[in-house]
C-alpha cells in the first residue's frame, strides 16, 4: 500500500510490503528500507532499519497531536502528517494559519488590554498582552480599523486559535 | 538544627531543595497553587499547603500566605529556591520579625544588592573591579549624555531594579542615546515599578563567569569556584559549565579572591553567587550579586562535591563553615542544560502543556533534576524550566561527549523542547573549542532549524505506528484520568 | 582506538559498556536470546545480534556463535562484561587466536588465577599475606585430615575451581570432615564439573576488602582504593561500600601494595580486583584475583572520578595509564545496593517476571545502573540483578541517608525486590557503626520480615483504589502488546 | 459502606464515608482517618492522611495481583486482599497451598529429572531440579511412594500450582 505524508515542509510518498511477522520493505522515492519492528509499548517503537548501505537500531517515540504524529528520533522531534488529512484540515479550516486575526501563539494568559470596543487602531498598535511562562508577548492590529468586539479579559486563560480582539477593517 | 522547613517554590528547585532536606532528617513542607495540585514537589513533600490561584501575587509570590503557611505547619525556616521571592528583601525581612529563619542573606545585604548602584559602591569601596560607568541612576538626558561620553561608546542602558535582560540597551552613537533611554525607562518602569536607569561600557563578546560563594554567620567566607554562563537566548542562560574553558589558575585566583571580597564588603551571609563580566584580555568585571541559590548551582557541586543546599541550610542554623578556602578542589568538568519548555525552532517562544511521555537520561555522571513527569501539565503561568540536564566527567571533551548522549536520550513528548538545539550547540565547533561568549546563539545558531537528514526514520515510524495499530488513549479520554469521583464508578461499592 | 566493540552480556552491564562506548564514539554491538528479545541492552546498542535460545548454553555462553557475531557485525573487540564468559579463558583464547582483543586479562593469566591453588602459589611467591592453608588441591582423606591438623580448625574447604560459595564448607571438628568433603566435592563437580577441593583456615567475622586494580600493557599499575563487600547473603554480595570503614590510612597503603604486587606477580593486565579477608586484629589475606569488571565498580568510579570501563578499552588498545598512583584519589563515601529479582522474606528466593510499574529514584548523587523498564519481563535464566543502585555522599552518614531514601523513592511493581530489606539494613545500628562482617546478615537478619506499622495506609490505598477505579490493564490483555501484527490490524490499511 | 481486608496476616474491617470531591472518612477499628486522594495514574495515588494525632503525604502505588493488589508506600511492598475474594479462592481451590504436591515454589526451569515413572521413592529424596534465575531447588518426594506420572521435561518452563511429578502415596 502507498502513505503520502509530510515532513518538515517535505512531502514523502512511500511504497509498503508486509513481509511475515514484523518485517517490512518500504520505498522511500527512490531509497529503499527493509524495517524489523517490536512494539516496546503504546509510545515507543524500536526498529532494526537496513538501507542496503548500513543497518542499525532506531527508537522511535510516538504521540498524537490534532494534526499528525510527533515522532522523537535520536532527540529530534518530527511532526509526521499524512497528506490526505492534512487536505481535510485545510478543507476544514481547522487550524488555519491566521496573520490578519489575534490569537495567542501559543497557550497564554492575559495580562492586559489596553483598547476597549469601539477605539480606532492603527496597523501595529498593541491591543492585548499575554503571557506565557514568564515571557510577554504583545498582539498587536494587522491594519487600520475599529476595535468591535473583545473576546477575553484579563486573568484568562487562552489558546491559539481563539480570536481575543476583533477589528472592523476601514474601508 | 531545624525540624522543618518550608519550601516557598515550586517545580524542579523545590524538589532539589527538599531532597537535601529529608537526606537530613528535616520535614519538608510544600507550597502550591491551583495549577500545581498535581505538581511533583506537592507529592514529593512531606506535607503541602495550598496558596490559592495560579497567577504568582496570588500564591508563590504572596509573602502573607507563605508566612501563614509556615507558622500553621510549624516550620521553623523558609527556603525561598530561585525566583520568587528568593530576592525579596521583605520576605526575608518578614521572617526575620515573626520568628523565622529565612535562608538566605540578612534583609539588609539582599536590600543593598538588590540595587545594582548600590551595589556598584559597595564594590568600588572595597576594590573588586567594576565596569566603567555611572555610580547612580539618572533621569536627565543631559547627564546621562556626558556619561555616555566619558564612558566612551558603545554603551549600556541598564535597570537599577533590573534583571533577565529587561530595560537594557546598548548604544553605539550618540544619537540613538536619547530615545533608547527613553524606551529603557519606561520598559523598567513597566517591569519592575522603577523606572531608574544608569549606563555602563559595554564589552563587546564578554564572556559571563560567575562565582559561588558560601558565608557563614561567623565571618567565613570561600568560593566554590567558578561558572560559565555565556551560553545565552533572550538574556537567558542555557548552558552552564565548570570550569570555564577561558579561567587560568591565575585568573581563577583572583577572580575567586574578589568574589570573597565583595561577599566581605557586603556582609553576606548563606550562599550567593558573584557575577562577571571577562572581557578578551583576561580583564574581568563585577556585574552583580544574586542573593540566592542559582538555577546552575549542581554544576559546582558535582566538581567540588559540596551539598550547596546542605551548607544553606547548616549556615541558616548558624553552624560554622568547617572548611576553608584551602579545602575546595575541583575535580573534572560538569555541564548543565536547561530544558525549558520551548521551541527553539521559534523563537524560543513558550511551550506549555500535557506531558505524555518521559524517558529521563541516565547512567554514571548523569544528573537530572526535574520537576515534571509523565501525565503532569506544565503551567503557563510560571517558568518554562522543566528540567536540569547535569552531567560529570573527567574532562571537558568527555563530558560534552556525555551530554550529547545524555541528551539523545532524552524523550519529552507532548509539548517543545529545545533537546535537538542543545545537542547541536554542543556538537559545534565553536562550542567544542570553547569560543564561549555572551553573543554565542545569536551568532553562531540565530534562526536554528533542526537538520531533517534523519526524518526518513520518521517516516518509517509512522507507518509502522499505523500498522501496529496505536493504543495510545485518545486525546478526549485524558479527562477522566485523576477526575473520577466516587460517584462516577459507585456500581463497583459494596454497601 | 576501535570503532567497534561486541558486548557478550545482557542486563545492566551491557548497558553500563555500552554508555562509554557511545561516549567513545564506538559502536556498540549487543548480542541476545530469545528471552531477550525486548530487553534494554538490544534496545539501546547501536545494533544487535541474536545468538539462540533462552537457556544461557546456547546464546550468552556458546563462545563460537559470539565469535562468529563479533565477526559478522565488524566488531574488533569484545567486552565480556561479568558473569557467563567474563572469566573463561577460552573465549580469551578464542579471541587471540581470531584477531579479536578480548577486553580483560590475556587467556594465561585468566587461567592462573581461576584455579584457587594456582593463584595462592603465585602469591605466596611474591610476598602477598595468603592465609594459612593447602599448596593444592586434594583428594585422599588421611591428607586432608592432616592438613585441617596442621591448619587448625574450624577449616574451610573450598572448591578449586570454583566460586560463588558452591562446594564451600565450614568445618569445626575433625568428626564433621569427612562428610563434608565429600559433599563439598560432589557440589564442586556438579557446578563447575571439576571435584577438587582443598582446605584453608576459617576467619571468625572477617570482613570482605577488594581492591580494584589497573594494569596496562606498558608495565604501569595503579590500585583504585579498596572496596568493602562484607553484607551478602548466599555468599553473594548485596551492599557495597568505599571506603570501608575498617580500612585505615596505613592499612589502605599495604593492602594496596599487596594488590599491586598481586597483579605485577600474576602478570596482570586490565581492571581486575584483588580480594582479600581482613580479621579482626587488622591482618589481611590474599583470597582470590577476580579477572573482569566487578558488578560494584561503580562505588571506585563515584569515589575516584575514574571510568573504569573507559580505561578498560584504553589498555585493550594498548594505551598507556597515563598517570600514576599518586594521581588516584579517594573523595566522599559511595555504597551500591543490588537490586536482585528476589523475595527477601522468602529466604531470597527468586522472583522472575513481568515489571508493571517502574519509578527509578534520581537525585544529586544517585547513579541507578537500570538493566529493566516496566513492561520488560525479566527472565528465569539468567541472574536475578535487575539494577544497581549507588549513591555518593560526603560521608559515610550522608551516604546512608541518602541511599535510604532514594531506595523509599524506588518503586518496582511486577515482581519481587529487597527495596524494604536493604532499607532496615541500612537504618540497623551494627551497620550505622560500620560493624560489617561477613555473617553480618546472618547475624542480625535471618529471618527478617518487613515491618506493618504502616499497614494501615495500604488498606486506605486499596480502598481508594476500588473507589476511584483501577484502569489498569488487565493481565489477559497482555499478550496484545508487541504482538500485534499487520493482518490483526488490516482493517486499517489503505491498499 | 465496609470493606473487609487482609495485610501481612493481619485483618482489616474498615468503615468507609464519602464526602464531597475527592475527600473520605475511614474508620480502621477504633482508628479514624481522614484522607484526601489525588489519582496521579492508573498505578499511583497520592494521599493526604489524617488521624486526629499527624497528618502527612502518602504516596501509594499500585499492581493487580491474581490474589489481591500489591501496594508500595515507602519502598515497603505489602500483598491486601479483599475478604470475600478470599474466601472465593480457598473454595475455587485456586492457588491453594500444596505442600503435599511437587510445585516449583517459583517461576523456574526443569534442570534434571532424577526418578523415572514406577520408580519408588522415599519421602525426602530428590525426585525434580528446578533453576531460577541461577538458584537451583531440588523438590523432593513428600511421602513414600511411587512416581505415577511426569508432567515436564528438562528445559520447561514451569510455574507454581504446576504438579511435577506425581507420586501415589504408599498405602
Amino acid at each position: 500500500m502507498e502513505y503520502r505524508l509530510r515532513v518538515a515542509q517535505k512531502d514523502f510518498s512511500v511504497e509498503v510490503e508486509v513481509n511475515e511477522g514484523l518485517h517490512l520493505n518500504f520505498m522511500l522515492g527512490d531509497k529503499k528500507y527493509v524495517v524489523d519492528y517490536t512494539v516496546i509499548s503504546d509510545s515507543y517503537i524500536h526498529m532494526k532499519v537496513e538501507n542496503g548501505i548500513r543497518s542499525g537500531n532506531v527508537n522511535a517515540f510516538l504521540a498524537d497531536g490534532p494534526d499528525g504524529k510527533t515522532i522523537v528520533i535520536n532527540g529530534r522531534s518530527y511532526m509526521v502528517q499524512d497528506h490526505d488529512c492534512l487536505a481535510q484540515v485545510v478543507q476544514k479550516g481547522r487550524r488555519p494559519n491566521l496573520p490578519d486575526k489575534i490569537t495567542p501563539p501559543m497557550p497564554a494568559v492575559v495580562v492586559s488590554i489596553p483598547v476597549t470596543i469601539g477605539d480606532r487602531v492603527k496597523k501595529g498598535q498593541a491591543v492585548i498582552v499575554v503571557s506565557a511562562m514568564k515571557m510577554e508577548t504583545t498582539l498587536c492590529a494587522p491594519f487600520d480599523g475599529t476595535v468591535v468586539k473583545i473576546n477575553a479579559g484579563v486573568n484568562d486563560k487562552v489558546a491559539p486559535g481563539q480570536i481575543l480582539v476583533e477589528i472592523e477593517k476601514d474601508e | 538544627m531545624f525540624k522543618k522547613i518550608l519550601v516557598a517554590n515550586r517545580g524542579e528547585i523545590a524538589l532539589r531543595v527538599m531532597r537535601t532536606c529529608q537526606e537530613m532528617g528535616i520535614a519538608c513542607v510544600a507550597v502550591y497553587s491551583d495549577a500545581d495540585q498535581k505538581a511533583l514537589h506537592v507529592l514529593r513533600a512531606d506535607q503541602a499547603i495550598y496558596l490559592g490561584a495560579s497567577e504568582p501575587a496570588a500564591s508563590y509570590l504572596d509573602i502573607d500566605k507563605i508566612i501563614a503557611a509556615a507558622k500553621d505547619s510549624g516550620a521553623e525556616a523558609i527556603h525561598p529556591g530561585y525566583g520568587f521571592l528568593s530576592e525579596n528583601a521583605g520576605l526575608a525581612r518578614r521572617c526575620e520579625e515573626e520568628g523565622l529563619v529565612f535562608i538566605g542573606p540578612p534583609s539588609r545585604v539582599i536590600q543593598n544588592l538588590g540595587d545594582k548602584t548600590v551595589a556598584r559602591e559597595i564594590m568600588r569601596g572595597s576594590g573588586v573591579p567594576i565596569i566603567s560607568g555611572m555610580v547612580r541612576a539618572e533621569s536627565v538626558l543631559q547627564i546621562l549624555t556626558e556619561e555616555a561620553g566619558r564612558i566612551g561608546y558603545p554603551v549600556l542602558i541598564k535597570a537599577a531594579a533590573g534583571g533577565g535582560g529587561k530595560g537594557m540597551r546598548v548604544v553605539h552613537t550618540e544619537n540613538e542615546l536619547a530615545d533608547a533611554c527613553r524606551q529603557a525607562a519606561s520598559e523598567a518602569a513597566a517591569a519592575f515599578g522603577n523606572d531608574a536607569i544608569y549606563l555602563e561600557k559595554y564589552l563587546k563578546r564578554p564572556r559571563h563567569i560567575e562565582f559561588q560563594i558560601l558565608a557563614d554567620s561567623h565571618g567565613n567566607i570561600v568560593h566554590l569556584l567558578e561558572r560559565e554562563c555565556s551560553i545565552q537566548r533572550r538574556y537567558q542562560k542555557v548552558i552552564e559549565e565548570t570550569p570555564s574553558p577561558a579561567v587560568t589558575p591565575d585568573l581563577r585566583a583572583a577572580m575567586g579572591k574578589s568574589a570573597v571580597d565583595a561577599a566581605r564588603a557586603s556582609g553576606y551571609v548563606n550562599a550567593g553567587t558573584v557575577e562577571f563580566l571577562l572581557d578578551a584580555d583576561g580583564k574581568y568585571y563585577f556585574m552583580e550579586v544574586n542573593t540566592r541559590l542559582q538555577v546552575e548551582h549542581p554544576i559546582t557541586e558535582m566538581i567540588t562535591g559540596i551539598d550547596i543546599v546542605r551548607q544553606q541550610i547548616r549556615i541558616a542554623a548558624g553552624e560554622p563553615l568547617g572548611f576553608t578556602q584551602s579545602d575546595v578542589t575541583g575535580r573534572g568538568h560538569a555541564i548543565e542544560c536547561r530544558i525549558y519548555g520551548e521551541d527553539p525552532e521559534n523563537g524560543f517562544m513558550p511551550s506549555p502543556g500535557k506531558i505524555t511521555y518521559l524517558q529521563e537520561p541516565s547512567g554514571p555522571g548523569i544528573r537530572n533534576d526535574c520537576g515534571i513527569y509523565a501525565g503532569f501539565d506544565v503551567p503557563v503561568e510560571y517558568d518554562p524550566i522543566l528540567s536540569k540536564l547535569i552531567v560529570w566527567a573527567a574532562d571537558r571533551n568527555q563530558a560534552i561527549s556525555r551530554m550529547k548522549n545524555a541528551l539523545s536520550q532524552y524523550v519529552i513528548l507532548g509539548i517543545k523542547t529545545p533537546v535537538a538545539f542543545l545537542i547541536d550547540v554542543l556538537a559545534s565547533e565553536p562550542f567544542q573549542e570553547g569560543k564561549t561568549y555572551t553573543d554565542f546563539i545569536a551568532t553562531h545558531f540565530e534562526g536554528w532549524r533542526q537538520k531533517t537528514d534523519e526524518a526518513d526514520l520518521a517516516v518509517l515510524a509512522y507507518i509502522i505506528d499505523e500498522i501496529a495499530g496505536s493504543r495510545r488513549p485518545k486525546a478526549h479520554n485524558k479527562k477522566i484520568t485523576g477526575q473520577a469521583t466516587p460517584w462516577q464508578t459507585i456500581g463497583n461499592w459494596r454497601l
